[in-house]
Formats: structure tokens, sequence, C-alpha cells
């Protein structure tokens, strides 16, 4: 199938030499296996009967044309024409039956399918293109009729929704009645005025809850009552009318009236 | 020699009309006759052949139609209903539109008005029409007051809808309260109607045949409902 | 009653043709006939119904045509001599996307790597993307292979375009499946495939809802096809 005695190994080689000068470098071809296909192509036969071997020979030619050259080559050609020699060399020499090894027949066949095949995508390719193409040769209908889509809204609501809104409606529709509430807080000069009655002229050590009794006994009043009386009572140690004693953490806070301190 | 032009012309006349039914069909505008003419032979009249391939295409699916001076493939009119689609989604109703189907069910025969009322706030003529619409609300009559306003009441629609056999299952005062939708502290006189779904009321008119419903306020310049 | 229904017979016919027609008219896509048997009569058959209509359009200006599992009018292909437009709206085909095109085509289902072997070169994903804009080729499924690659297919799209009734229909389909060289790499004693657009093989893997495709090599750092 494969003739490697076959005619024109130096003429090839001749011929992709030329060829190198004029078109100096691979960017026309798109990798490795398009150029092979070119070069398949110039040997005018039947890409089944091209002789392999001068297709490798022309090849590893070409490249090594480009390489003198010192044009960049992209490593997919290398790579090709590595595998090229390899086939050219198990082409060369006799097979053993007992080699392991694709014989060169075997792949000088499988190199030939890929050019087959590529080459007969090609055709398709343009077999494809050559055919009544819609929009450029048949065409379809110019004024299409769109279908019109009328939507509907289906709504959702449920029961509870319905009546939760008419409850809701109905609640805002009830005048409110508004009660004032009154929070009960004493100011400090409201503590301090109440402090100063309780307190009077006496000079006794008595403890601030004694004074506060009657109003700390009122739950809401308590807090208030304590911290404000607190506030006033140090409000008046400060201006010398008052004295305060505790004996130790947390007991009674004991305050009397300051003996001269009253300048009123 | 004119046998044979004569022996033509019936393929001729079939080659023309092909043309310009080609012509025709892909179109992206109607096409006008003397547009067409370089196409065909050069002894063809255009309004002969189009008049015969209009009588070819009378009775089908498709038809040859005449926009001013220019013709163009149409779907025949009774298959119009082919290129009309129905689709439906659901949506949730919207707030306004649940609050003014509320009043209405438990207040009807209700008017505009008395629903505004409730409400507190004006309600869109779009807020009915979407009740009607979803076949929930219908128009009853019309009041016996001053500008005869349309009542509004629910439909056999709504109590499908809501799962009510009829409207006095509308949970009343004491059972809107049990069941919390009502706080239990609303004022000794707070009432809740019993839903009407009778007849016409004494003091409602029948709708008339063509009644068009209240007149929408916003169409009308000066009078609106709230300022 | 038997009597009247066979009576009703070529009137109901008559219909079930005009409907279809219509149908089909209408729309520049093709049609599927399951989305047009809602309209028609219950005991209509739709093949039978085209194949009455095609015939009708036989030899017209415009042909009913198969464009797989749909059905399209389009102009008569003799007529392109008149109609041909060169100045179309789509830029041509790169020659990298017009071989990507045929041997996807051909081979389908095929991975990408398949088609770079077919090429003897890498193709840049967007190769593929402007094929897939196109709307002639579509991700199909993913091979139960290692790193489970893509597998591409054609779309009704790409027969609408082309112009071909089904994938067998492909130019020179026989005479390559005869020389062998649709397979995908043992150049003798090999089975010969088939185009194959129908539902996922074997050895095809559904795609994932929001399936991205393959990886771009070029969108990642370190890992290029070829240098």
């Amino acid at each position: 199938m494969i003739e490697h005695a076959e005619v024109w190994p130096e003429e090839g080689a001749e011929r992709a030499a030329s060829d190198a000068v004029l078109r100096v470098d691979v960017g026309g071809y798109e990798g490795p296996l398009d150029l092979l296909l070119d070069m398949a192509r110039r040997q005018k036969v039947d890409l089944s009967r091209i002789s392999v071997l001068a297709l490798a020979e022309q090849y590893l030619a070409f490249i090594e044309t480009i390489r003198k050259h010192r044009i960049e080559v992209a490593a997919d050609y290398l790579v090709m024409a590595a595998w090229l020699a390899y086939l050219k060399s198990r082409l060369m020499v006799p097979q053993h039956d007992d080699d392991e090894e694709p014989s060169g027949e075997e792949m000088a066949a499988l190199l030939q399918f890929r050019l087959a095949r590529l080459e007969a995508m090609r055709d398709a390719a343009s077999r494809l293109m050559n055919r009544s193409l819609l929009g450029r040769d048949v065409f379809a209908r110019g004024m299409p009729e769109p279908v019109s889509i009328t939507r509907h809204a289906l709504w959702e609501a449920d029961l509870y929704q319905l009546l939760r809104a008419y409850a809701a409606q109905r609640e805002r529709g009830i005048p409110a009645e508004y009660s004032l509430h009154q929070r009960t807080v004493w100011g400090l000069q409201e503590a301090r005025d109440i402090l100063e009655r309780l307190i009077g002229q006496s000079f006794e050590w008595v403890s601030l809850d004694t004074y506060l009794a009657a109003y700390l006994s009122r739950p809401e009043e308590r807090a208030t009552a304590l911290a404000s009386s607190f506030s006033a009572s140090l409000e008046l140690v400060r201006l010398g009318q008052v004295e305060l004693r505790q004996n130790t953490a947390f007991a009674p806070l004991l305050m009397r009236r300051r003996k001269g301190g009253n300048d009123q | 020699m004119s046998r044979t032009l004569d022996d033509d012309r019936p393929e001729i006349e079939a080659r023309n009309l092909r043309i310009l039914e080609a012509l025709i069909f892909a179109s992206s505008e109607p096409v006008d006759l003397e547009d067409v003419r370089p196409f065909l032979s050069d002894d063809a009249d255009p309004d002969i052949l189009i008049d015969r391939l209009q009588a070819q295409y009378a009775g089908r699916g498709i038809e040859l139609v005449q926009r001013g001076r220019r013709w163009a493939f149409r779907t025949a009119e009774d298959l119009n209903f082919l290129l009309r689609r129905e689709e439906s989604d659901t949506r949730p109703l919207s707030r306004a539109a649940l609050e003014t189907l509320a009043i209405i069910a438990y207040h009807q025969p209700a008017t505009r008005a008395e629903i505004e009322e409730v409400r507190g706030v004006s309600i869109s003529k779009g807020t009915l029409d979407v009740l009607m619409e979803a076949g929930w609300v219908r128009m009853r009559g019309r009041r016996r007051t001053p500008g005869r306003p349309v009542t509004y009441g629910t439909t056999e629609g709504f109590l499908d809808h809501f799962g009510l056999e009829n409207l006095s299952d509308l949970p009343g005062l004491e059972e809107l309260k049990g069941s919390g939708l009502l706080s239990s502290r609303v004022p000794s006189g707070f009432q809740v109607p019993m839903p009407f779904d009778g007849g016409l009321r004494d003091d409602e008119d029948p709708l008339d045949a063509d009644d068009q419903g209240d007149a929408d306020p916003e169409g009308e310049g000066d009078h609106t409902t709230h300022s």
C-alpha cells in the first residue's frame, strides 16, 4: 500500500525548499496536519495513494529550511517533525516480526487516515456552505404573524387573609380613648424642699429612710424618692446645711442639720 | 414560432406565479407589484397574476390580501384565534384589594363611599376592577340616594374561592374575637354587620342593562374624594 | 349517527388543514406538530395532514419542508437565483468555525478533544461560542470518561439553516461512512458511527441545569494546550 521506493523524494524536498523561500513561515497553516495536507495535495494523487515517505521527507526539509531562517516554529510543528522522522526510520528499516512497536506501514496508514479525514471534513464543510442556505438562497416568511399572548391574573387570597384584613381595618376605625398615665418623678428641687422640711431644725442623727418612710412604702415612688432625695442631700451637704454619716457600707445613711450652718 | 409561444404560455405563467408567491412570502413588508415586475417574464401582467394567485389562496388558512396598493399574505381572518393565546398566572391580591373585598363582603350592599368610610382612605377604580375581573365582586344595583351610587356585593365565585357555603358563614363579632383577629377590647358599641346577600334591597334600584358603573372620579376634573 | 360523521369528515379535514397551514405559515421558525395538535379536531392525525399539505404545496413558489421534528414554509430552492441576497447580515464563518461545525455535524456527539484530533490543532472556546451563538451547535451532555468532557451536537436550527430534513441528509454522508472516515481513531476494521442527534447515548451524562461547558483552558493560568 505504501511504496517507499517511489518516485520523487529529492524532487519533493527541493520543491518544499523553494516554497519555503516564497512563504518563509507556517503562519498560513492551521497546524502541522494542515501543512501536511497541503503538501500531500501537491502530489496530485489520490490521498490513499500518496507516498507517505516522500511526504515525511518534504515536511522535514521544510521545517529545516524554516529553522535555518531562524524563524520561530510552534512546538506542535516540531512534535510532528519528530514523529515523522521516527516514521521515516520505521519505513526504511526492515520490520522484525517480533517487534512490539507499530510498524512503519501502520503509522503511515494512520497519517494517511488523518489526512483523508481532515480533507473529508473540509470537503463536507464546503458542501454544507454550497447548499441552499436559509437567509441567502431560501427564505422564511418575511412578515411572521406573532402570537399575541393575553395574560390573566389568577388572584390568590384565602379566607384567613380576608378576615384579618377586615378585622385590622375595623380596629383601625375604633376611636382611641386616651387616659393619661401620670408618672411620679421627684424633681431635685422638689426632693430638696421635702428633705429640708422633714429635717427641719433637728440636730439629731436620723436615717434618711426614716424621713422618707411615708414615701418609700409606695412602690412606684420608691426609686425616684430615694434617688432624688439622696442627690438633694448631697447638694445640702455641699451648701453646708446638712451633715451625712454612714457607719459602715450599706448601713443606714444618717443625717442632721449642721450646727451653725444655717445661714438663712 | 407563435405556436411554440402559446404552448409555453401555461408554463411561463406558472413560473411567474411561483416567483410572485415567493417574493411576497419572503418580503418583510407588503409588496408593491411595480417592484415585482422586473422578476417576471417581459409580457407578464402583474395585476392578472395577483388575481390568479389570490384566487388560488381563497378559502385556505392563509390569504393574499391587499394593503393599499401592496400585497401580503395574512392568516385567514376566521383563524385569527390561533394567534391569540391566553395564559394565566397567579398573583397575590394587593392589600388594598383584599381590604376592599373584605369590606364589601361584610357590608354589602356597599357603595364606594361606604367602603371608603370603613377603610378611611379612598379606593381607586382599579381596585374594584380587579375584584370584578377576578369574579368575586359584582355591581348589584344603585342606591336610591342622591347621586345614585352603585352598590357592590360579592358573587358566587367569591363564596367558591373562599370556601364559604353562603355569606352567613363569615364569622361574626364573637368569632372574630375568639380567633384573636379582633382584639377583645373593642368598645361595647362595636358591631360587625351581618352580610346581606338577597335580591335588591328596598333602597336599591336595578342596574340598567348597559350600566357602566360609577363614573371614575379620577377621570373627572374637579370631583375628588379627598383633598 | 355514523352517517353524519362520515358526511362531516371532508369538512373537518379541510378545517384541520387550514389550521395547520395557518399555524405553520404564521411562524418564521419551524413548528412542532405537537404544538399544533391542541388546535386540531380530536381524531386528527397531524402526520397525515402534513403529508397532504406538503403535497398541496409541491411545485409552488413556497414549499412545506421538514426540519428535524418540525415543519416550516420556505421559498422554493430553485428560485434562489432570484431571491439570493449576498448582503447577508451574518458574518461569514471563519475556516476554523466552519470545519468545527462540519466535524460536529458528522461526528456528533463529539467532544472538544475529538474535534481537535480531527483538525490537528486546538480550537479556541470562541470558535464553539460562535457556533452556539448562531444556534447551530449545542452542548448535549458530558461523556462518561475521565474529565467528563462536554459532548457537542447540532441543533434543529442547524438543519433549518442548511436546508436538511434530518442528519441523514448531510451531504456525502454515505460515502464518508463507506470509506470509514467517520470513525474516531482506528484506520481499519472499525465500526462506522452515524451522526447521532437523538437522546443521550450510553456514554453520555445529562448536563447540569447550570452547566457552563468545559472550562476554558485559555482562562486558566498554567494549563495551555499549545504554546
